[in-house]
């Protein structure tokens, strides 16, 4: 177990641009630490530093309370998954996997069971004689997998380790990577762009944008309390709606076309705010509410659940997601209902404006 | 191998050190075993060293060390450098111990080794250059195959009437000679041309090279004109390539070392014809320099395995085994004795034209020219030399060209001197 | 289109084939051809003799020439590839001060004229004691910075990442040395392992120089003591001996090649 | 390699500079057999010679007069070594360039996926197996005016005599053309494997984009091969600056001198004229000659390869 | 437009096993067909094939008709995105992306547009001068999406181009995709695993199980009417829940433990079948709903929606999914409601049972 901290670290490339800026985190001892973020916003260039594969422009990095700056990554006892695999191509899939085993002082034994252990669990047993370039893109990967898992090593680094797996797979593949990272007490450290792998595996996320990290916290916390609209809209999909909004007294104006009306307190004094809804929180209006009519202008059934996209203004649009599958066609007219505590206001600049721990309740009420 | 004096027979060693490749070194074999055989007490090791110029330059860095010979085989040019070297034992030293009879040596050969009085090494194998002609072309021109050109009047006489065109092509060229310095010498040689001044380094070292005279004109002159008219072949200065194109009938005569004139016989399509060396007109013919090379004995052995060498080399100087030699070879014998032998008779008879070869040899008067020239950077001269005769074929002047070499001599002889 | 264009290139290869090949094959016929015949320019032996072989055989000690050349080829091979190896292998994985430099200075041993260092190098073969022995033959060879250079080269393509997963992994660098860079270089490796192995059967004058006796002699002095300069070369012989001695060698390349193609057919690393 | 880490944070500095030093020594140790050999057989002999090269020297090569750089003078002033500069020159400019380019074509005809193309590599290769002193004697054969191969093939088209090596004019060229056959073989086989070592699925994708054969060859194959190309250029240049063997056996340096490159010069001024002095300070020059060569090739060659 | 049709087509690597099995299938022109399926099993083979890259080995391909088995990819006039994305490493992005349009005859100025196009699109505007390795690897796919988007040609084949792309930029790039798809009239032939750009991009899809088709039609059908179990719980994450059950008259009696009473007539005879559901089905019992009482033993909340596992019979698990954040915690017991009609009943063998078109019904129910 080994607690991973970052201090006012920085990266540049060409020594001109920092591609990481200025971030400082601790990763705990034992926790599942998920980073998330566009592409490109530095993610990689995080775990490669981590690994010590890429120097540390400025700042500290510290494993287990030592600085590592520039201890080889041999030394520094942990195991990586690449995003572009890293195999050996010219080993089979076994050799691949126990290749580096021996260097941990492990008995050929243990290394055959480790293997076998893993490839079972990536469902590779079939695969293990082949060599990579036999494999298909998802085997690939999950060779890449395999190992990093039968390293045990305190620390695992995974760079989108699941990206070209099926959905099935991939959903295995979670429970069984999380049941594993919690039996080792290993310190996770995991890059994904599943919203889904980000909530359910992460003790803790960050939110990274252009090298800049823009929230940490537990998943729900920052799904439900995200600190800035860049974190609102990135987490969550179909992302948060957002929209400009006046304020006139206990209204909301949006483009002097649409107004909605609020019952509680504004959150501050602002005139001009940014109001965020999740589409989960739009709903088809029951008889007694206060709804709004809006055009549907687009539909999409994905089975679970369908999306629909109405007209908010005539230049912005919104998104609704309704579980199940809706017969809703474009053109036509819905009443729809929004709980005003569902609504998140931010400050022109995009930061979060009322902070009330707990105010928001899930929509889904709370039972008992 | 280290050169203990005796091995672990209890032999006494001898590491004879030569470059005598092809059936020469199968020849050489055989007369080193016979010779370890009849004599209990001495091994002789005969080990190939490559060309001459290879063995020279691992002799040069092994000698006076533990590694280096007991008998060194270098080629005739190299006597100068061997002698200044200072790593030798002139043979002259067991003669007088002796009281060899040098007599029984070929008088014309042993001269070339001989450098004030003293003889320092022991002949091996020697050949002359001597002119090959083929017979049959010489019939089909009008020419007596028996009549061969003795002058160069008659060599031109003759070349141009071997000639043959056919649609502005030459078939048959009528001679060529080697771009090789050996050739030049001799033909120097044979008028009594000096190669370098004082008595061709014989008196006292060289200073300065003077084959540019009227006598290498003269040869030079013939080789211009000869290649200007048409009859005469340029065949560059390997002897293969010169020997093929006699044998695919390109030249109808050309020069040819005496050693190599058997296996020409042997397997040219047509008759073969040998003869002296052409002269001028109107000059004397003084005759040639032997060609070659000689057996060395280094200073550094013991004297247990310089008794040994010299005794083999004695041996070797015996008529039967230069008789085979002859034969076998047709390399000189340094012992004209072994002329009498019952199988260079034999030999003789089958080909007359190896006579001609020892004739001329036999013909040639004792003067500093046909001794030869005694300078160390003869390899370096003659080189300077077949460039010049190279720049012939270019339309160089033959005086110009010839004057160029000789002063590139005089360098490099000023150079070596200096030494 | 297609067609026509697989036509084309099996015109063009085999155009190109015969004239890689037409100078082999013109030494193997002469071997055949009997003295007088060479010299007269014939291309096609009038009957196949077998005597030049049997006289080469005779002249020298072939055989054990062969052997020894054999010998000290592999020697030199291994040495060669042992030693390039592990020297590319720093230049191109280990970063450490001082290594372009380094670099560049192997390099500059190859601008070295081999003359200039023949004689010094003799001597000090003799003052080692080397001298009539496979290590005086081989040990100067060790080094070569061709080799390294080639190597250097191939390691260059070998992805960053492999490396970056291998010190993940924390595997020492011989480790990844040893089991994945030589491994992935083995068209490179074959490639150098035959460069060295001809080269080092091809040499001549440095085997004259270290050896005096026919025990350690390699078989290109074989050759050599077949031609002869005063006296008519005999060609078929020589030829015949040029064919004994490039047999091996040719065989080695075929070899060789059918392991290339079978690593090449492996493919790409990516 | 799996060191427990230290308990107590040593000085950062401390840190970076055992830990270069160790890098240091580990990069070392690999390098370790090649400097010690570099050093005795090389480095040695190669200083050695800058020593003897201002020296007159005896015959066994010891130096017996210091003389200064007037040996460079001399050389400087020689026509034959000017000659020896230009043969030299002129010699790698027919080689390097015509090598590359014939066995960059046979590599990319031996890089079909044809059926037999396994047997054509061979015999494309195959001149490798042959020794230079062996192809200089067939060469040999070949060229010789009266029976050579070459001359009956060109009389049937009328052409006739041509004096190979014995033309000044043709003889550096003939000898060119002979090594450039003994040389492609080996260029061959490295092209070919740099060209299988790329990626094929960049092929592939060139193939569906449509590009034309020369497009890509221009676009994709050269580049990808580019570092290939250069080790193959750097190495016959290197080559071709020390070629011996083929000169000596097919033309000793002539026909008046016009093949006779400095190499060739230089060996036979050491073994033949046992000019030591003279030998080693055309070495010398020779030396940095292809230094600065080779240096240029790296610092402009270089920049256009890329790497991975 | 072209027309892409397998027919019977086989492939194998090794001459053994067949990797892909008698395949046919027909892709109108203009469609936007999605391959779906495990990995391994065969999807970037078949579109290998088609791209000529990899030799048939027994079967047909026509493309627009004519047969093209031997046909080299040039000529076959289409563009490809593949998995390992393929750029060319020493070119820089423009370069890349530009790569080969001149062989389609287009000008250097529309050349240029056109990648400037695409860039805009992809967001590789700050990209276009450096070189791939200077680039992260969801970056690196945008390149390779943008170099067969500017080609126009008529077929389009994409090999998972969107694995490596946060969700955010995912759903613009799916947007995109569709619509450039749809404006240029291509016929697109897509990878993916990610569902829900299966259901909201394709025409049709084929879900594909190693090597062999396993069902091919409309997403939302496919959704709604699996035809055997792999498609059922390939299609839909989580997957749908399956369970063994005997038939007892009316009831459904799973593993001897739990019985559930059913209304409607059986859709066989069978004795045995085996049940599915879709975890949206399984929802929180109303008063009044006719519920079962199991016990939650996992728990992942995921912001838009609540994953509850409960245990149908000690061995079986299965799980409801209810839209919103719910707070259940693990080891409660939870009255439970299944629709009867969201049943769908396979044979043992897998096969689906019934297949009344459209005698399903949306939870959600259909308005008005
Ligand atoms: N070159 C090859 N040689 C041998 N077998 C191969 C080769 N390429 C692929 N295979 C095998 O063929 C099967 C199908 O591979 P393919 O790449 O088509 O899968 P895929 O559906 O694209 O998978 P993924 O989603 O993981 O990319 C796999 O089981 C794989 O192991
Ligand atoms: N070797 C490099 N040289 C220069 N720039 C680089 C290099 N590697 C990455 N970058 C730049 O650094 C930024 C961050 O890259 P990084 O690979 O960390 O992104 P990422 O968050 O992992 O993205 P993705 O999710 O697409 O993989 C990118 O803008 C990229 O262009
Ligand atoms: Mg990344
Ligand atoms: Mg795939």
């Amino acid at each position: 177990m080994a607690k991973v901290e970052l201090v006012h670290v920085c990266k540049s490339y060409n020594g001109k641009e920092d591609v990481i800026q200025d971030l400082s985190v601790s990763i705990e001892p034992g926790e599942f630490f998920v980073l998330v973020g566009p592409s490109g916003c530095g993610k990689s260039t995080i775990l490669r530093m981590i690994a010590g594969l890429e120097a540390i422009t400025s700042g500290e990095l510290l494993i287990g309370g030592i600085k590592v700056n520039g201890m080889p990554p041999s030394e520094r006892n942990l195991s990586m998954v690449f995003q572009n695999y890293a195999l050996y191509p010219h080993l089979t899939v076994e050799q691949n996997i126990t290749f580096g085993l021996h260097t941990k002082k492990i008995s050929k034994q243990e290394q055959k069971k480790r293997c076998l252990e893993a490839a079972e669990m990536l469902g590779l047993t079939d695969f293990l004689k082949l060599k990579p370039r036999q494999l298909s893109g998802g085997q690939r990967q999950r060779v890449a997998l395999a190992r990093a898992i039968v390293t045990h090593a305190p620390i695992c680094l995974m760079d989108e380790p699941l990206s070209n797996l099926d959905a099935k797979l991939r959903s295995k593949m979670r429970s069984e990577i999380r049941q594993l990272q919690r039996r080792l007490g290993i310190t996770m450290i995991y890059v994904t762009h599943d919203q889904v792998e980000a909530m359910t595996m992460a003790d803790r996320m960050m939110v990274l944008n252009e090298g800049r990290p823009q929230q940490i916290g537990a998943p729900l916390e920052i799904y439900n309390h995200p600190s800035n609209i860049f974190v609102a809209s990135f987490i969550g999909a179909p992302p948060m709606n957002l929209a400009k909004a006046k304020v006139l007294e206990s209204s909301l104006l949006f483009n002097s076309e649409r107004v909605m009306r609020l019952h509680h307190h504004l959150p501050s004094s602002q005139q001009q705010v940014i109001v965020g809804v999740r589409p989960e929180h739009i709903r088809l209006a029951d008889t007694g509410d206060e709804y709004f009519i809006a055009e549907v202008v687009n539909v999409e059934v994905l089975g679970t659940e369908t999306l629909i996209t109405f007209e908010l203004t005539k230049t912005e649009h919104w998104i609704a997601r309704w579980s199940g599958q809706w017969n809703v066609h474009v053109g036509e007219q819905v009443p729809l209902f929004i709980d005003e505590t569902a609504f998140i206001f931010f400050h022109e600049d995009g930061q979060r404006l009322n902070h009330p721990v707990s105010s928001y309740v899930a929509s889904g009420e709370e039972r008992k | 191998a280290t050169t203990p004096s005796e091995n672990k027979e209890g032999k006494t060693e001898i590491v004879f050190w030569h470059a005598m490749s092809g059936d020469l070194e199968t020849v050489l074999k055989e007369i080193v075993e016979e010779f370890n055989k009849s004599h209990s007490s001495i091994e002789v090791k005969p080990i190939f060293q490559g060309t001459y110029e290879e063995a020279l330059t691992k002799f040069n860095t092994v000698a006076g060390t533990k590694d280096a010979p007991a008998i060194m085989q270098t080629f005739e040019v190299g006597t100068k450098y061997m002698i200044d070297s200072g790593k030798i034992q002139p043979v002259q030293k067991f003669i007088d111990e002796e009281n060899y009879d040098i007599a029984q040596w070929e008088k014309n050969i042993v001269n070339y080794y001989t450098v004030n009085g003293k003889i320092y090494s022991m002949p091996f194998n020697s050949s002359t250059p001597v002119l090959i002609y083929n017979k049959d072309a010489f019939k089909e021109a009008g020419l007596d195959p028996e009549k061969p050109p003795m002058t160069y009047g008659e060599l031109k006489e003759a070349a141009k009437k071997l000639t043959k065109k056919q649609g502005g092509q030459t078939t048959q060229y009528g001679f060529s000679i080697l771009n090789y310095g050996w050739f030049f010498e001799e033909m120097l040689a044979v008028q009594g041309g000096l190669y370098v001044n004082h008595e061709n380094g014989r008196k006292e070292n060289a200073t300065k090279a003077v084959f540019n005279g009227e006598e290498g004109l003269r040869v030079f002159d013939l080789i211009r004109d000869m290649y200007k008219e048409g009859t005469f072949y340029n065949v560059g200065q390997n002897w293969d390539d010169m020997r093929a194109a006699f044998q695919s009938k390109k030249i109808a005569m050309y020069l040819d070392s005496s050693a190599g004139v058997k296996t020409i016989i042997d397997n040219a399509p047509f008759e073969v014809g040998v003869s002296y060396l052409p002269v001028p007109d109107g000059v004397e013919r003084q005759g040639v320099i032997i060609g070659g090379a000689s057996l060395w004995m280094t200073k550094d052995i013991s004297e247990k395995q310089q008794k040994a060498a010299w005794e083999f080399m004695k041996y070797l100087s015996t008529s039967e085994v230069q008789a085979k030699w002859h034969v076998k070879t047709g390399y000189f014998a340094i012992n004209p004795a072994a002329y009498e032998e019952e199988i260079v008779k034999a030999e003789w008879e089958k080909y007359p034209q190896l006579k001609v070869t020892v004739d001329q040899l036999k013909q040639t008067k004792s003067i500093p020219a046909t001794q030869g020239a005694l300078i160390s950077v003869f390899p370096e001269s003659r080189q300077k030399v077949v460039k010049a005769m190279e720049s012939l074929y270019q339309g160089v002047d033959p005086q110009e060209a010839l004057n160029r070499a000789a002063a590139e001599t005089d360098r490099a002889l000023e150079i070596a001197n200096k030494k | 289109m297609n067609v026509l264009r697989t036509f084309l290139l099996y015109a063009l290869l085999i155009t190109c084939s015969v004239v890689m090949l037409f100078p082999i094959v013109y030494a193997f016929l002469i071997s055949f051809m009997s003295g007088a015949e060479v010299l007269q320019g014939h291309i096609w032996p009038q009957e196949f003799t077998t005597a030049n072989y049997v006289a080469a055989f005779r002249k020298v000690p072939l055989l054990e020439y062969l052997l020894n050349s054999f010998i000290v080829s592999f020697l030199v091979m291994l040495g060669q590839l042992i030693v390039s190896s592990l020297a590319a292998f720093a230049f191109v994985f280990l970063n450490f001060k001082g290594r372009d430099v380094l670099f560049f200075l192997c390099i500059a041993t190859m601008l070295i004229p081999w003359e200039a260092t023949m004689i010094p190098n003799f001597l000090t073969v003799q003052k080692l004691g080397w001298l009539n022995s496979y290590l005086g033959l081989t040990v100067p060879f060790f080094a070569l910075a061709f080799g390294i250079f080639l190597l250097r080269q191939h390691f260059k393509t070998i992805p960053l990442e492999l490396y970056e997963a291998a010190q993940v992994s924390g595997v020492s660098h011989f480790r990844f040395f040893w089991n994945i860079v030589l491994p992935l270089s083995k068209t490179s490796l074959i490639t150098l392992g035959i460069y060295s192995f001809l080269t080092t059967w091809n040499m001549y004058l440095w085997p004259l120089l270290v050896t005096n006796n026919d025990r350690v002699r390699t078989v290109q002095i074989g050759l050599k003591q077949m031609q002869t300069q005063e006296i008519s070369t005999e060609w078929g012989v020589v030829m015949a001996a040029v064919i004994v001695v490039i047999l091996p060698t040719l065989l080695l390349l075929f070899v060789g090649q059918k392991h290339l193609q079978k690593g090449l057919m492996q493919g790409a690393i990516k | 390699m799996n060191t427990p880490l230290p308990v107590q944070p040593p000085a950062s500095v401390q840190i970076r500079r055992k830990r270069t030093m160790r890098t240091t020594l580990e990069g070392i140790t690999y390098l370790l057999p090649s400097l010690i050999l570099f050093s005795i057989f090389l480095f040695y002999p190669m200083l050695r010679t800058m020593y003897l090269s201002v020296y007159l020297t005896d015959y066994q090569g010891n130096p017996v007069q210091f003389v200064g750089i007037e040996n460079f003078v001399y050389l400087l002033k020689d026509v034959n070594f000017l000659q020896s500069v230009k043969a030299t020159l002129l010699f790698v400019c027919y080689t390097v360039p015509t090598s590359v380019f014939l066995a960059l074509c046979l590599a990319l005809m031996a890089n079909e996926k044809l059926k037999g193309i396994g047997l054509f590599r061979t015999c494309f290769s195959s001149t490798m197996g042959m020794s230079v002193a062996a192809s200089s004697v067939i060469w040999m054969f070949m060229y010789n005016p009266s029976i050579g191969v070459i001359n009956k093939v060109l009389s049937l088209f009328g052409i006739s005599d041509v004096q190979w090596l014995l033309d000044p004019k043709i003889a550096l060229v003939s000898v060119a053309i002979s090594t450039i056959w003994m040389n492609t073989g080996f260029t061959f086989l490295i092209l070919l494997g740099g060209l299988q070592n790329i990626d094929p699925s960049l092929y592939e994708s060139a193939r569906i984009a449509g590009v034309s054969y020369l497009y890509q060859l221009r676009k994709v194959t050269l580049p990808l091969l580019s570092p290939t190309l250069f080790f193959v250029t750097t190495v016959s240049l290197i080559h071709s600056f020390q070629t011996f063997g083929q000169i000596d056996i097919l033309t000793k340096g002539g026909p008046m001198d016009a093949t006779n490159v400095i190499v060739y010069s230089i060996y036979k001024d050491a073994f033949i004229n046992y000019n030591f002095g003279s030998a080693s300070a055309q070495a010398v020059i020779l030396f940095f000659a292809i230094l600065v060569v080779t240096f240029l090739q790296f610092k402009f060659g270089e920049r256009k390869v890329h790497y991975q």
